[in-house]
C-alpha cells in the first residue's frame, strides 16, 4: 500500500493527508473525532498550531488530550486526559444533536462525487457480497455537525460513480438536495485524500480538486477516483509538511506503537479505586 | 436487591434460549467473562442486542447462539470487520442471523427510552440514511408544535442486560465510572441485570455523590470476576489488551482456528481464568 | 469560550427586556446574586422560567420585571405559597403576568429537549391531569410502534441562562456537584449561559473523570461570587438559610414591607455583600 | 390547629397520622417523599421496621438516609446521605417513569373522596380566589408510582365534594376510570389522616374509613369531611404508637426544630473543595 511509502521529498502520502486535514482546523473547532486519520489529524493540530481546539470521541470524552492516539475510541487514554466523560446518550443528544460540533470527520470505504459515503456493505444490503461494520455514529455526524471533514486514501474501489449503500447523506445529487432534506448543516465541505484537496463545486457541490500535493499529478488523481474528475481552475500546490507539523506527527505515531504493541500499563488513575 | 453468586448460576438464573440479551460496554467494561460463561451454558436462539457487537458477540455468533443481531456498529475497534459475524451474514456460518441494525445515536436513544420506561426514542436523526428504507423499525413522528419530521425507533427493553463494573459494596450497590457509555441504561431498560464486579468493597462511604451507582434493587445477580472484562479493561485496575483485539482479527479469519480457540480459551476454560489474563496489565 | 467578567458587566451583556431568561437551580445552588443584579438594571417583560420560581421570582415578579413565568412549582419551599406571585397572579400587582403551567416531569424533559436541540420532548405525562385541559403547550404524539399516547411540551430554550456552581477553573470550564438539578440542561438548552462561581481555580486535575463539568466553550460569562446563591446553598461550600425562607413568607405578605426590603437589600446592595450574608453558614 | 395538641392518650393527631402511614411502609419499598408528613413517617419506618427502606427525594438523591428532616427536598443533607444523586431529568425519566417507585406519598389542599387531588388553584384557574403552588412532581407521581399514599389532615375545606381543579389523578370518577385512561398503576390505595385510616371500595374506588384513630368517633370523622362518608363493616381501631415509634419521631422532630431554627453548619463536604 502506498500510504505507507515515503516518497522523494521525504514524507508519506499518508502524511501529507494528515497533516494537511490538521492545518484545516482552528483552535475554536470543537472536533467529533474517528480513529485513524482524523484521530491523528486533530492531535497534530492540537499539539502544533491549536492547543485550544477541542476533540470529543463519540464513547463520551469530551476535551481529551491524548499522548498517544487510541486504537478505539475508548481507550483508557481519552478518559483519563478529557476534561469530562459522558454517557453514551448524553454524547449524542446533548453533544452532537445539540449542534455543538464544529467539525466531524467521516471515512469511508465507498465515496461519491456529492461526498455520500458508504461504510455498511459492498453489494445488496440483504445479500451483501462484503458486510462492512455499519454506519455507528456517522449518519448522525454527517447531518448534525456543522461541517464534515472527509479523509480517504485514493483508490478506483474507494472513489465511485455510485455507492451501494447510503451510510451517511452528503450532498445527496447535488445542489441543495440537504436543503429539501430540512438539514441545515452544511455537510461534507473538504476532502482530504492521500494525493489532494478538494472542495464542493459551490454550486453543483460535486468535489472538485482545489490542490494537489507535492508531486502528485492530475493524471494520478484520475487514475485512483472512479468518476472523472474536475479540477479548480486556479489549482494550488498543498505545502509541503513544515518540519514541526512532521516531526509532531511521528512522535505521536511512534509513541503510539510502542504503546500499543507493548502491553502498557493502565494510565494513572482518577476513579474511585480506593473509595 | 442484588444476590452475589457464582457467575455460572448467574448466567444460569437469568438468561433463557430465545431471550433478547444485551451485553453491553462501550469500549471499556465488556463483560467478557459472562459472555463465555453463556457460551459454555449454551444458551440458542437469542437476539443480542449491543451498540457495537465486537469480540464477544463475534464469539456467540460463531458459535452459533445468535438468532437475530440488534446493532449499530458491528467491527473490531481500530482493527477491522468481525469475521465470524461477516461469515454468519454473507456465508450462513453456523447458521443465518437477523440483522436490525440502526445508528449508535438510534442505539443509545432507544435504550435510554427503555430505561425511561418508554415504548419509543424519538432524535433528529437517519435523514438521508440508507437505513431508513431497510429497517422498519426506523419510524417517524411529527413534532406538534414545529411540525418538524423526527425519526422515531423502538425502545430497547432487553429480558436480561449483562454489565461489568468496578466493584460492589456489600449491599450490592455497584459502582461504573471512566467511560460509562450505555452501562447505566442497560441495566435500568432489562428486565433482569446481572453483573460482573472487580472486587466488593464494605461500603461506598466516601464517594463522589454525583458518580454513576446502581442501587442494589436494579439489579438481580452480582459476581465477583477480577479481570472479567478482558481484553476490554477496567478503569482503574488494568488496561486494554490491545494486542488481544489484533489477535483477534486472525484468530477469527479461519473457522477451524476460531473453533479451537473458542475450545481452548472459552469451553475448557472458567470465570476464574480471567483474573491471570489481565495480571501483566495491571498498573505497576 | 467563557470569558470571566464582573456580574454587572455579564447580566448588562446577557440579558435584554423580552428575553426567555431562566435563571435556574433546584433548592440547591440558586443564583439569586445574578438574579439582584438583573433586579438593579430595571429590566423589563421578561419571560422567566423555572421549574420551581421561589424566592428569586417572587422578588422579579413583585419588582415588575415579568411579563410571563413558565414553571411547575410555585412555592417558597418547606414554608409555603409566593405572595408576590400570587399577588400579580390574583390581583394583578404590580402587573398581571401571563402563566404557562407545567408538571415537574414536563418541565425537566422541555430542557432535556432543549439541550438535545429538540423542538418538543416526549414523556408518559399529564394523564387526566387539569393543566393537559388548561395549557395548550400540552399535546401529544402517537408512538409509531405501540399506538401509545405520549404527552408532548415544546422545548425549553431560554434566550439566556443563569446558573450558581462552585467553581470554575482558569480556562473557564466549571464543576456543579451535589444536588445538580437542572443546571448542565438549563446551560446547554439556552443562547447565552451566564454562571456565577463561588471561586476560580488553576485548574480541575485530580477531579474524577464523570462530574458534572460544563466546558468552557459552553459558557459565556463567569461571574465570581462568593455566597452567591444565598439564602439557598453550595454544596461545599455553606449551608442553606432556612431562616430567611421563613422570613421571606412574612416580608412578601405586605407591598410596603416587600418594596422596603428590596430597596435596603437588593437596590442599595451589589454582589460583594453576598460574602457576608453566608458567613456564618460556612462549615467551621 | 387541632395537629398539634396532644390529646389524653399521649400523642398528637399529627403523630398518630405519620406513624400509621409509617407502619404502612415496608422495607423493600422504593418511596418518593415530599416533604412534610410523609418525610417524617419515611423517615420514622426506615429508623423503625424498616431499616432497608429506599426514600427518593424529586431533587435527585436516591436511598437517603437523612439525620434530621429536611426543610425542602433538595437540602444537603439528602444528598450527603444518599447512595446517589442524579439529574432532576434522570429522576423524571429513569425513576419515576421508569415504574421503579413502589410508593409515591401526595399531599392534597383539596381531596375527593375518589382520591382526586387539587394543589393548584381554589376557584377558577383563570381567575383563581387562591393561587397555590401547584403540581409539581404530583401529575406523573400519580400514574407512575405503583401506589399512592395520601396523608392531610381532616377539614371540611380539604376534603371537598368536587374538587376545584384535577392537579392529579386518583380514582376519577370511581370504578375502572384509571384503566379507561390506560394507566396501569394502582393509584391511591390508602389515605391517612389526623382522623382515620381510609381504603378504597374495591369496586366503586370510593375511600372507605377502615380504621378509627383512638378516641376519634366516626362523628368527628364526617364533620370535618366535606363528603357523606363511608365507614367499613368491620371498623377497627389504629393501634395507638408504640413508645419506640413515638420516641423515634420526636427526636427526629427535635433534632429538626434544632437543625432549621439556628444557623446550622453544613454537613460534612463530600464534593471536590480540594481538587
Amino acid at each position: 500500500m502506498m500510504a505507507g511509502t515515503e516518497n522523494q521529498q521525504g514524507f508519506t502520502p499518508n502524511e501529507i493527508m494528515t497533516i494537511a486535514a490538521s492545518r484545516a482546523l482552528r483552535g475554536s473547532d470543537v472536533c467529533f473525532v474517528g480513529i485513524g486519520a482524523p484521530s491523528a489529524a486533530c492531535n497534530v493540530a492540537r499539539l502544533t498550531h491549536a492547543p485550544d481546539i477541542t476533540l470529543i470521541y463519540e464513547s463520551g470524552t469530551i476535551g481529551t488530550a491524548p499522548d498517544v492516539l487510541p486504537l478505539s475510541i475508548g481507550d483508557g487514554e481519552l478518559c483519563e486526559t478529557a476534561v469530562t466523560t459522558v454517557s453514551v446518550p448524553e454524547m449524542f443528544r446533548y453533544w452532537l444533536q445539540g449542534g455543538r460540533i464544529t467539525i466531524g470527520f467521516l471515512g469511508a470505504a465507498q465515496l461519491d462525487r456529492f461526498g455520500n459515503i458508504n461504510t455498511t456493505v459492498i453489494g445488496d444490503y440483504d445479500h451483501p457480497k462484503t458486510r462492512l461494520p455499519g454506519g455507528g455514529g456517522a449518519p448522525e455526524i454527517a447531518t448534525s455537525a456543522q461541517e464534515i471533514y472527509i479523509t480517504m486514501a485514493q483508490s478506483k474501489r474507494g472513489m465511485v460513480e455510485k455507492i451501494d449503500f447510503f451510510t451517511s447523506f452528503g450532498h445527496g445529487t447535488g445542489g441543495d438536495d440537504r436543503a429539501k432534506l430540512g438539514i441545515d448543516t452544511k455537510g461534507p465541505t473538504l476532502l482530504i485524500t492521500d494525493l489532494a484537496i478538494w472542495k464542493p463545486d459551490p454550486v453543483t457541490k460535486e468535489f472538485t480538486v482545489v490542490s494537489l500535493h507535492p508531486g502528485v499529478t492530475r493524471e494520478k488523481v484520475q487514475e485512483t477516483c472512479g468518476w472523472t474528475v474536475k479540477f479548480a481552475d486556479r489549482l494550488e500546490e498543498t505545502p509541503a509538511p513544515a518540519a514541526l507539523e512532521l516531526k509532531t506527527l511521528r512522535d505521536l505515531k511512534a509513541r503510539t506503537d510502542a504503546a500499543h504493541s507493548g502491553k502498557a500499563a493502565p494510565a494513572a488513575n482518577r476513579g474511585s479505586k480506593d473509595g | 436487591m442484588a444476590q452475589f453468586m457464582p457467575l455460572s448460576q448467574a448466567v444460569a438464573e437469568n438468561l433463557r434460549n430465545g431471550d433478547v440479551a444485551a451485553f453491553e460496554g462501550f469500549t471499556h467494561l465488556i463483560p467478557t467473562a459472562a459472555a463465555h460463561e453463556a457460551i459454555r451454558q449454551g444458551f440458542r436462539d437469542l437476539t443480542l442486542v449491543r451498540m457495537t457487537p465486537d469480540v464477544v458477540y463475534d464469539q456467540m455468533i460463531g458459535m452459533g447462539m445468535a438468532k437475530k443481531v440488534i446493532f449499530s456498529y458491528a467491527g473490531n475497534p481500530g482493527v477491522g470487520l468481525l469475521r465470524r459475524m461477516r461469515d454468519a451474514i454473507e456465508n450462513g456460518w453456523p447458521n443465518r442471523i437477523e440483522v436490525e441494525e440502526h445508528s449508535h445515536a438510534a442505539m443509545a436513544n432507544a435504550y435510554e427510552a427503555g430505561a425511561a420506561g418508554l415504548p419509543c426514542a424519538i432524535f433528529r436523526g437517519y435523514r438521508g440514511a440508507g437505513l431508513a428504507e431497510v429497517n422498519p423499525n426506523i419510524r417517524s413522528i411529527v413534532c406538534p408544535f414545529t411540525g418538524e419530521k423526527l425519526a422515531a425507533v423502538p425502545s430497547v427493553r432487553p429480558d436480561v442486560s449483562f454489565v461489568h463494573a468496578q466493584k460492589a459494596d456489600r449491599k450490592g450497590n455497584v459502582l461504573v465510572e471512566g467511560i460509562i457509555g450505555i452501562q447505566k441504561e442497560a441495566v435500568l431498560a432489562a428486565r433482569r441485570a446481572v453483573v460482573t464486579v472487580e472486587e466488593v468493597v464494605d461500603d461506598f462511604k466516601g464517594l463522589h455523590p454525583n458518580l454513576t451507582i446502581l442501587p442494589s434493587w436494579t439489579i438481580t445477580a452480582i459476581s465477583v470476576v477480577p479481570g472479567g472484562a478482558h481484553p476490554s479493561y477496567t478503569h482503574g485496575y488494568y488496561a486494554r489488551d490491545n494486542a488481544s483485539y489484533i489477535e483477534w482479527d486472525e484468530i477469527a479469519a479461519d473457522r477451524d482456528r476460531f473453533r479451537a480457540w473458542m475450545q481452548a480459551n472459552v469451553l475448557d476454560a472458567s470465570p476464574e481464568d480471567f483474573a491471570a489474563r489481565v495480571a501483566s496489565l495491571r498498573a505497576a
